[in-house]
């Protein structure tokens, strides 16, 4: 289980490095995306992981799952939400008025003709 | 797992489970099998949700079998998705209209206007401005 | 209970929302507002430094929960310093953006100027390591906005970028906080603190891993090479203002770094001892040689700012790397220096843009701009005091360095780097103001000399721009006085014990296990 | 007068001429004039105290810290280098102020003036070697604005900054120098470190501390190879030449000399370095200044030929030497000064400074003539003028200073230069003054006003009392200056015209008789001269700077080129890179932790989310399915949270998910579709890489970390335990949210406000600029299929649109006890609320909205922060929450927590945030022809029934 | 004993059809096709995490389960509107 | 009075019943609770759903659903049938056009997800003047059966429900 985590984390991290690494807003926005997965993965798995003990006092288990990652998790799924929310709007402002979506200044500037396919 | 049911309860719940993992099956490979994407369309919208169907009917008369409360949990999933799996349809059907099919491949509705997916938004625009629908 | 601590916090928090909700539409409001808001915090800073100015230090336990089980606020002599020197900033970028009209250019300048005064006063505040996460975060995203804010193409695209790279920045950040939980079980600064010194000898990986990866995260914020990419153009491109109150935003990474390696990862941890200094102090090094060669290099005003804003973070950083006392006071001194300098220069850049027919800030000849003389003796004196020259504050806070350096092993390359880097500044300097503001283009036969008229006579942005230079020459003329207070400071700063009985030990804490919380059954 | 009040009138009184210059130029030389005289006077009273050896010392602390103080002392060589900064800077006021046009700006000019005068005073009043560098700066500084005060001029903002890279290098140098000086001593304090020759000498940090002033002070002085930024400086108005560069600025490289003399000097190297520096300069620079046709660079090469000789005067590191160069800078001071002002009133007369286009000037400007002869004869070393006895004592000298043995080699040099220097004064006097009248001038020569005359004359009659007189005039100045200079007993010497017949005397008229012949032959020699070929200073130092400035330039432009890509894969590689290198630097924990076993579920979920993601990586070009399968990778992600023991998680990652999918749907309708192959595959071999050791590094450390313990119980140990009994809920993780770290949760919704308003804003940006009526007039897409609303989605929405109200209230109300909470039923009823957008249409949808998004987020902010605030009202700190149960009879017992009120404020931001933002981005595709929809659906065959039928 | 075959044949059954919806999601030959593939795996994602109830015992996981399907089904009309329409709000 | 509280009775109580299901189990507590919920929600979202249809007949209701729920069954096992024991080649799928005699949007909505979720038809669009409804079969020899089934069997008894 451990090893499983270990390597999805690994692998949607490698994912999201490559597509950061990409030329265009678009991929470099999902690449992030996926290196929030992997890091919101990350930090929950700081707890160590449980299998069915949820940390909601109802259950009658006596051992549970340490609920603090999961409260920084969430907040950090909130607050990336938020990031990516005004990432992608501002590239897509950005795509709008320079009609290129390069993410290098020093390039895309001879695109126009795509915009507003 | 909790093991305090009678045999015929525990037949009851596998066999609602066995059904429902074949039709999920039966669902997917449809969408695998079919030829073309209307076919196709057909086999998820149905066996899939009989497929999850039969799992969350399993699931409600296990937990009244095995704790003994009724479980009204499953009902609403399975309600809310038979709600929706008619809308998906519809609108994937549209979108397979829209991408696969010619407007001349259809038979013509009864009035004069086309079907909605093929009206242009100028037409329709004109139509309304004529107050009419028919 | 002092509340008064939460208040840099709150206020600027409550006064945002309330700005959205009664003064969306109107302008006028929303200044007034916003320059109470600002000119309030100025004064409950000043009165937190008082305070702080005991020596003793001030924990307040949010939602009554004693650390490390809850989050705290720490004040501190650092923390009250920071968050003055933020209000002082503010006050004069307020006022600049109002009186330049840049608040106008677009949407909820005011409500987004003060969210970002919220997160900065909550990074410098808070004793808890997500929190710091979760302030960096509210004056990331404030950020974000007030460096679009006005738009156009150029500075979309430099935005994207600056959201992209911090972005990386915080998953770097969410990355490090993941280990040291992993390891210490623990997220309280102090609580750390005690968990990382006690750590067994043949367990020290992970925590390594998970200090350096947090020097990163703070040396993305302090444009610390080679982490410093979004700096230039995100400065250059930013409204002037903005670019103004990011001359704190750099010193947030360097607070962090004093604050995290003095106190959880310190000199003196023997597990993290030999990663954070030596790492540290060769990239400061070259920080500032890279920033001193921008300024030479710059062909625009903005960039040349940005650069020396670049330069300055490697002095400073040098200062923070040799984790001494005497160095950190040497830091603290050309932290609030470098501040008001860097803002003054975006200032005073921004005025020659605005004054420019073409509204560009190309370093070289162009038709003379209204009052060149005034603004030109604003250059004079913002360069003087970013390049580190004589008599301003640039230079005590550079003698203070390179005096602080005197033991280290690099001593030789850092005062080379130094001193060359001083050099190549005022060469640079030099070569832009003699062609800004000296080489000024005749224009054409027939035509009358002052062409433009002038675009804004207010005087609003002089005073804002004299205010800051006023700040300098004050911590110029009493340097004494603040090196004295600095220096207790930085004895507070290294006396980690005082700092972990504060917060882990506050009366409240005795209190806390009887549980203020009882629920009551009514 | 107190040191401090000398030192700071010229700063003081920098304000007047500005203030003074409306009141006309008259007035403001009078002004500017009175500040620097009052200022000589508060000199002139410590002159008797300072005669009988007395020190007088001002201290006041600055910078304790640092050991940076102002103190002040002022001895013999204080006395002698004020005075002349004071004496001449009040003749060059009362020059200045016939010399400039109208069209200058004298109040500036005057400002600067007395700015640089406050600083030259400081470097020689200064007690303390950091108060000194700072003086020492300041000079560089005020000579910057003062070079370039002809700001049209080109030649001035070149010679301006290159003084001041070149004076500014030095003055760096100078710092690292003085601070090993202080770190050798312990103190920066003057009269300290003179007293500890002993210890510097012996230092190790000697040699460089000795290397760095020296720097500074041959940059300051001009000294070979420095040299060549003086003439340049030239470009300056001649004042300001007639100041700096004779009498004050390049002296203060000397005087540092002076000063640290009796530290440094008598060593070895101080000798080679200095004396051979000082030698080399003032031989290169009196052939030069032969040369040379501008008067003021004749007058230039000249002053650098002189700061040379006094330079290897102090080199010598002979006591004897030192009274001699404190001799010569008087001397030196007087005549030059004089000559530079001439040489201004030439050019400002003439309205040329070029000796081949003057000559016969005598009889035209008979004043100035008598003047420059008088200067002149000095500097060629002509008895009865004081130049000569300070030469003649230099040749002395000379004579007794063997060079590494060599004992012919510095006098022949030395004679060498004075043979250039009589050449060079002779040709000033002749060629400019002598010969035939011309009638070519380009402007009609005749002697100036008396105010322009009268300071060179004065310093020409004083050229003349002391070489008559020089025991009289100077004997006591030059002895308190030398006593200080040298820090024990005089060595015997005797200023008077006549030596005897000694070897000096014979150089000495070798010397006059070889520049005669020089200058006989100056137009052979000249023109050799031109042809020759020879580095020209200025050349080099402008390919130096340029070659400097362009590497900069493309360096910084190289390695800050704006590329995202590569800053992305620095950054990345960096955080790899040194995280690897923590991590084998330190011990690996032990595995300690029980390996769960893998069941078919997890490992069903792991081959999805590989497969899925390494489509996405691999198919990323196709913008649609990357993104569907980022949805996947998200869903997958967020059932792994619920078979974790993580439901709270579950339900926010997959809630947030499909709005983040909206929004990026919303925003891919106006990118590009495909993402383009850019990259090259040696490129994206390396990204993979890149890519490959992240994964790697990442996986591993989640590996080592899932495999390990805490070192200590986690603190969570404890919200586990108050959960119930404190926070007054069982769902621990909501407990923390809004209560245990309830400030976590207040940032946090504060930024999805942001982000909100950031949306808001950069919509209504990029909306009102050309871009958005771009946007408004692009032509409809015929490739859009009709029904815009269609029928079933809008039924189906208007049964859901309750449903999902519902499930959201049960999700808040439940938050706090079981999965849920504000936030999620935030993102419920946002969801529902956008369903109702994507089935009527935003303007049908927003037209029956109520309350404006921007409202609802003030309120979420708004309510959490009273919230937390209410607690004050019970003495406790933010955020203290408190809870009850109650009981209303037909719905049994309840409860109630304050951490309830907390949530509602994060539910309305997120139902705010999530709404703003969504609704921004849908304007974007707002057409100009586009009507607003009145009807909730496109097709409504009812709306064709008669309103009976439907009111059936 | 009967019931835990039955749950390892359905868990099984339902596994074996999430490969396959991944495989459409994949290669399928239009984009209407992805969308119902995505749409199949989203229900079918619902079974999964009720069939591990019935295995876990809990019911925990019905929140997850219902958020799952109302935000599939938002998803799935949204990327079809995308394809029809391209703006999905209007 | 009444019809301004309570807009809509049967939404009211289908939201009621939707919330004992979410709260999993009945007391007087919940059941007051969701009725209050379920007079406060449709008042909210009113706005959102004017021109509310009248049912004229609401025991018709059951009916239909007893029908269509055995449809639903009979018919997957018809489907699943023709998918694994069907070749491609052997199906003859056929679009057929169906005129309607609905006019309330929200009857024909439930006759549209009704021909989706019975066996082999699809209902995919919606003809632009709302009065015909097009049906996608996925084996259909005989496509004018299917629409004369459709119109007996589901749109009769929804006429009847609905106008
Ligand atoms: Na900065
Ligand atoms: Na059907």
């Amino acid at each position: 289980m451990e090893y499983l985590l270990a390597t999805a984390i690994g692998a949607m991290t490698a994912a999201g490095i490559y597509l950061l690494l990409r030329q265009r807003t678009f991929p470099v926005i999902l690449g992030i995306s996926m290196l929030t997965y992997a890091v919101n993965l990350f930090l929950f798995a700081s707890g160590r992981i449980a299998i069915n003990l949820p940390p909601v006092l109802l259950n009658k288990t006596p051992t549970y799952t340490d609920p603090l990652p999961q409260a920084l998790v969430l907040t950090a799924i909130v607050i990336s939400f938020g990031m990516t929310a005004v990432v992608v709007l501002m590239g897509l402002g950005a795509y709008l008025s320079a009609r290129t979506d390069h993410v290098n200044l020093n390039e895309g500037q001879d695109d126009s003709a795509e915009a507003g396919k | 797992m909790n093991a305090d049911m009678a045999l015929w309860q525990e037949i009851t719940v596998a066999a609602f489970l066995v059904i429902a993992g074949v039709f999920g099956l039966v669902g997917s490979f449809g969408l695998i099998k079919l030829p073309d994407p209307m076919t196709r369309l057909h086999a998820p919208t149905k066996a899939t949700t009989l497929g999850v169907g039969g799992v969350l009917i399993a699931s409600m008369l296990y937990f009244f079998f095995a704790k003994g409360h009724l479980s009204f949990h499953e009902l609403m999933i399975t309600l809310f998705l038979f709600l929706t799996a008619p809308i998906t349809a519809h609108f994937l059907a549209k979108a397979n209209l829209h991408t696969d099919v010619k407007r001349d491949e259809v038979p013509p509705p009864a009035g004069d206007r086309p079907w909605a997916g093929f009206e242009s938004d100028a037409a329709r625009q004109i139509a309304e401005d004529k107050g009419t629908q028919g | 209970m002092n509340h008064w601590i939460v208040a840099p916090i709150l206020l600027p928090a409550v006064m945002a929302a309330f700005i959205i909700l009664a003064a969306r539409y109107q302008v006028a409001l929303q200044r007034v507002f916003s320059v109470a808001s600002t000119v309030a915090l100025l004064g409950i800073a000043i009165g937190l430094l008082v305070k702080s100015m005991s020596g003793d230090i001030g924990v307040y336990e949010l939602g009554n929960w004693p650390a490390p089980f809850g989050i705290v606020l720490v004040l501190d002599r650092l923390s009250a310093t920071m968050v003055t020197l933020t209000a002082a900033l503010a006050v004069a970028v307020v006022l600049y953006a109002i009186g330049s009209g840049w608040d106008k250019r677009g949407h909820h300048f005011h409500a987004l100027f003060q969210f970002q005064l919220m997160g900065i006063f909550g990074a410098f505040l808070t004793g808890d390591a997500f929190n710091l996460f979760v302030f960096f975060e509210v004056l990331l995203i404030a950020s974000y906005g007030l460096m679009i804010h006005g738009g156009g193409a150029v500075r979309l695209r430099a935005g994207v970028q600056y959201v992209l790279y911090n972005l990386l920045g915080s998953t770097l950040f969410l990355f490090a906080l993941g280990t040291i939980y992993a390891v210490t079980g623990t997220l309280n600064m102090a609580d750390l603190a005690q968990r990382v010194a006690e750590l067994p000898a043949d367990d020290t990986a992970m925590i390594r891993v998970a200090a350096i990866l947090l020097l990163l995260v703070f040396a993305v914020k302090a444009a610390l090479i080679p982490l410093h990419f979004w700096l230039p153009a995100t400065y250059a491109e930013a409204p002037a203002p903005i670019a103004a109150l990011f001359a704190v935003m750099t010193k947030i990474g360097a607070y962090a770094i004093i604050r995290m390696y003095t106190l959880v990862f310190g000199p003196d941890v023997a597990a993290t001892a030999d990663i954070v200094g030596p790492w540290l102090m060769p990239a400061a090094v070259v920080t500032l040689i890279i920033g001193m060669i921008g300024v030479l290099g710059a062909s625009h005003m903005g960039r040349l700012a940005a650069f020396a804003a670049v330069g300055s973070m490697g002095t400073l950083l040098i200062a923070v790397a040799l984790f001494t006392p005497q160095a950190t006071t040497a830091a603290l001194y050309y932290m609030i220096h470098s501040t008001l300098a860097g803002a003054a220069l975006f200032l005073v850049v921004d005025m020659v843009r605005a004054r420019r027919t073409a509204e560009d800030d190309i370093i070289a000849s162009r038709p003379a701009i209204a009052q060149n003389g005034l603004i030109a003796a604003y250059f004079f004196a913002a360069a003087i005091a970013m390049a580190g020259m004589p008599p301003l504050s640039g230079f005590l806070g550079k003698l203070l360095v390179l005096d602080a350096v005197r033991a280290h092993d690099m001593v030789w390359v850092i005062w080379a780097a130094i001193l060359v880097g001083s050099l190549i500044a005022v060469v640079g300097f030099a070569r832009a103001g003699s062609m800004v503001f000296w080489k000024v283009e005749t224009p054409p036969e027939g035509e009358a000399s002052e062409a433009e008229p002038s675009p804004s006579a207010a005087a609003l942005p002089f005073v804002a721009t004299g205010g800051l230079m006023a700040g300098i020459v004050a911590l110029t003329v009493f340097a004494g006085p603040v090196t004295a207070f600095l220096s207790d400071t930085s004895a507070q700063i290294f006396d980690r014990d005082a700092y972990i009985a504060a917060v882990l030990e506050t009366p409240r804490a005795i209190e806390a296990e009887s549980l203020p919380h009882e629920g009551t059954k009514k | 007068m107190s040191l401090i009040l000398i030192a700071a009138l010229p700063f003081l009184g920098a304000l007047l001429p500005g203030l003074m210059i409306r009141s006309g130029r008259t007035a403001c030389a009078w002004a500017t004039a009175s500040v620097t005289l009052a200022a000589l006077i508060g000199l002139l009273v410590h002159a008797p105290a300072v005669m009988r050896g007395e020190v007088i010392q001002y201290q006041l602390e600055w910078m304790p810290m640092l050991g940076l103080n102002v103190n002040f002392f002022l001895d013999g060589l204080g006395l002698l280098f004020a005075g002349l900064i004071l004496g001449i800077g009040l003749l060059i006021i009362i020059y200045a102020r016939f010399y400039l046009s109208r069209n200058d700006p004298m109040g500036q000019f005057y400002t600067y003036l007395l700015l640089f005068q406050g600083a030259m005073v400081g470097i020689v009043l200064s007690d303390n070697v950091l108060l000194m560098l700072i003086f020492w700066e300041l000079t560089s500084l005020s000579s910057f604005l003062l070079i370039g005060y002809w700001k049209h001029l080109p030649e001035g903002r070149q010679g301006a900054r290159m003084a001041l890279a070149v004076t500014g290098m030095g003055g760096l140098a100078l710092i690292g120098g003085m601070l090993i000086l202080g770190n050798i001593v312990g103190s920066y304090d003057l009269t300290v470190i003179l007293q500890n020759k002993d210890l510097i000498q012996a230092s190790p940090l000697y040699l460089p501390a000795l290397i760095l002033i020296l720097l500074g002070c041959f940059t300051k002085s001009a000294q070979f190879p420095f040299h060549f930024w003086l003439p340049h400086a030239m470009a300056a108005p001649t004042p300001v030449s007639a100041y700096l560069h004779s009498a004050t600025m390049v002296k203060a490289g000397l005087f540092l000399m002076a000063r640290l003399w009796p530290v440094l000097a008598g060593t070895p190297e101080w000798f080679y370095i200095v004396a051979t520096t000082g030698l080399i300069t003032m031989v290169l620079g009196a052939v030069i200044a032969l040369f040379k046709d501008d008067l003021k660079a004749l007058l230039a090469f000249s002053t650098v030929s002189h700061l040379g000789l006094i330079t290897m005067l102090l080199g010598f590191g002979t006591p004897f030497a030192a009274v001699v160069a404190v001799f010569h800078i008087i001397n030196h001071a007087t005549f030059k000064a004089a000559l530079f002002m001439s040489a201004g009133i030439v050019d400002h007369e003439t309205h040329t400074r070029d000796i081949k286009r003057l000559g016969g000037l005598r009889h035209l400007m008979p004043v100035t003539f008598t003047i420059v002869m008088v200067a002149g004869l000095s500097m060629a070393g002509i008895p009865l003028f004081n130049g000569f006895l300070s030469k003649e004592m230099m040749l002395d000298v000379a004579t007794e200073a063997p060079w590494n043995g060599n004992h012919w080699i510095v006098p022949a040099l030395a004679t060498l230069g004075a043979l250039f220097s009589v050449a060079y004064s002779f040709r000033l006097i002749v060629h400019t003054f002598l010969g035939p009248k011309r009638d070519d001038y380009p402007a009609k020569p005749h002697d100036p006003g008396f105010g322009m005359w009268a300071p060179p004359a004065l310093l020409a009659v004083l050229v003349v009392l002391i070489g008559i007189m020089p025991a009289l005039m100077v004997g006591p100045l030059v002895a308190t200056a030398s006593g200080a200079v040298i820090g024990g007993e005089l060595p015997y010497y005797s200023l008077k015209i006549w030596h005897g017949v000694n070897a000096a005397l014979f150089m000495s008229i070798a010397a006059v008789a070889g520049g005669l012949v020089l200058l006989a032959m100056h137009r052979p020699l000249d023109a050799a001269w031109i042809r020759a070929r020879r580095p020209e200073a200025k050349a080099i130092f402008d390919a130096l700077m340029g070659t400097v400035t362009g590497a900069a330039k493309a360096l910084t432009d190289g390695l800050h080129n704006g590329a995202m890509t590569r800053y992305a894969s620095v950054f990345t590689l960096a955080v790899i890179l040194a995280g690897s290198a923590a991590w084998f630097g330190g011990t690996a924990p032990a595995p300690v932790r029980e390996v769960m076993a893998i069941g078919p579920v997890p490992l069903i979920g792991w081959i999805l989310l590989i497969v899925a993601t390494g489509c996405m990586a691999a198919f990323h070009r196709n913008r649609l399915l990357s993104l569907v399968l980022m949805g996947i990778v998200g869903l997958i992600v967020s059932v792994a949270f619920a078979y974790m023991s993580a439901p709270d998680l579950a339900l926010t990652q997959i809630s947030v998910e499909v709005v983040t999918i909206i929004l990026l749907l919303l925003a891919l309708n106006f990118l590009p579709k495909h993402t383009p192959v850019e990259s090259s595959n040696a490129r994206r071999f390396r990204d993979g890489t890149i890519a490959v050791l992240g994964g790697l590094a990442v996986g591993g450390l989640t590996l080592a970390m899932l495999l390990s313990d805490f070192s200590q119980e986690s603190i969570s140990a404890f919200h586990l335990a108050n959960s119930k009994p404190g926070g007054g809920g069982t769902n621990v993780v909501n407990v923390i949210l809004v209560d245990f770290r309830g400030f976590d949760t207040f940032g946090e919704i504060i930024v999805l406000g942001i982000a909100a308003l950031v949306i808001f804003a950069m919509t209504e940006s990029v909306l009102g600029s050309p871009v958005g009526a771009w946007l408004k007039q692009r032509p409809i897409n015929p490739n859009e299929a009709g029904d815009r609303h269609p029928l079933m989605m809008v039924v189906a929405t208007r049964v859901m649109m309750p449903i999902a109200l519902m499930v959201g209230v049960f999700i808040f109300l439940r938050g706090h006890n079981e999965p849920g909470g504000g936030f999620i039923a935030g993102l419920i009823v946002a969801i529902a609320i956008v369903m109702q957008y994507m089935a009527s249409g935003f303007d049908w949808a927003a037209a029956r909205q109520r309350y404006p998004y921007h409202m609802i987020i003030a309120l979420g902010v708004f309510a959490a922060a009273l919230t937390g605030i209410g607690s004050w009202f019970a003495g406790r700190p933010f955020l203290t929450s408190n809870y009850g149960y109650f009981q209303i009879p037909p719905m049994g017992e309840f409860e109630l927590a304050t951490a309830m009120a907390f949530d509602v404020g994060v539910f309305l931001c997120v139902v705010g945030a999530v709404m703003l933002a969504l609704e921004s981005l849908s304007r974007f595709a707002h057409r100009a022809g586009d009507r607003p929809s009145p009807y909730p659906m496109d097709i409504d065959p009812s709306r064709d029934l008669p309103q009976e039928a439907k009111d059936a | 004993m009967i019931l835990s075959y039955a749950l390892i044949f359905t868990t099984g059954c339902f596994a074996l059809a999430l490969l396959m919806n991944l495989w459409r999601v994949v290669s399928a030959p239009g984009v209407p096709d992805r969308i119902l593939a995505l749409d199949t795996m989203v229900i079918n994602f619902i079974a999964i995490l009720v069939l591990y109830g019935i295995i876990e015992g809990t019911a925990v996981y019905f929140e997850a389960s219902i958020l799952i399907a109302m935000v599939g089904f938002i998803s799935t009309v949204a990327y079809a509107r995308f394809m029809l329409r391209g703006n999905i709000i209007e | 009075m009444i019809a301004r509280i309570l807009p809509h009775p049967l939404l009211t109580l289908t939201l009621v019943v939707v919330w004992q299901m979410l709260v999993n189990y009945v007391s007087l507590g919940t059941l007051v609770f969701g009725l209050i919920l379920g007079i406060v929600i449709p008042l909210i979202t009113a706005p959102y759903w004017p021109d509310r249809p009248r049912l004229k007949n609401p025991v018709m209701i059951v009916e239909f659903i007893l029908v269509v729920l055995y449809d639903i069954v009979v018919a997957n096992i018809v489907v699943a049938k023709t998918i694994l024991f069907t070749r491609n080649t052997a199906m003859h799928p056929a679009w057929v056009s169906i005129p309607l005699d609905l006019r309330t949007p929200e009857a024909i909505t439930v006759l549209a997800g009704t021909i989706t979720m019975t066996p082999g038809t699809v209902s995919s669009d919606v003809a632009a003047d709302g009065r015909s409804l097009l049906v996608h079969c996925l084996d259909a020899p005989d496509p004018d059966a299917v629409r004369d089934e459709i119109k007996q069997r589901y749109e009769r008894r929804l006429k009847e429900i609905f106008e």
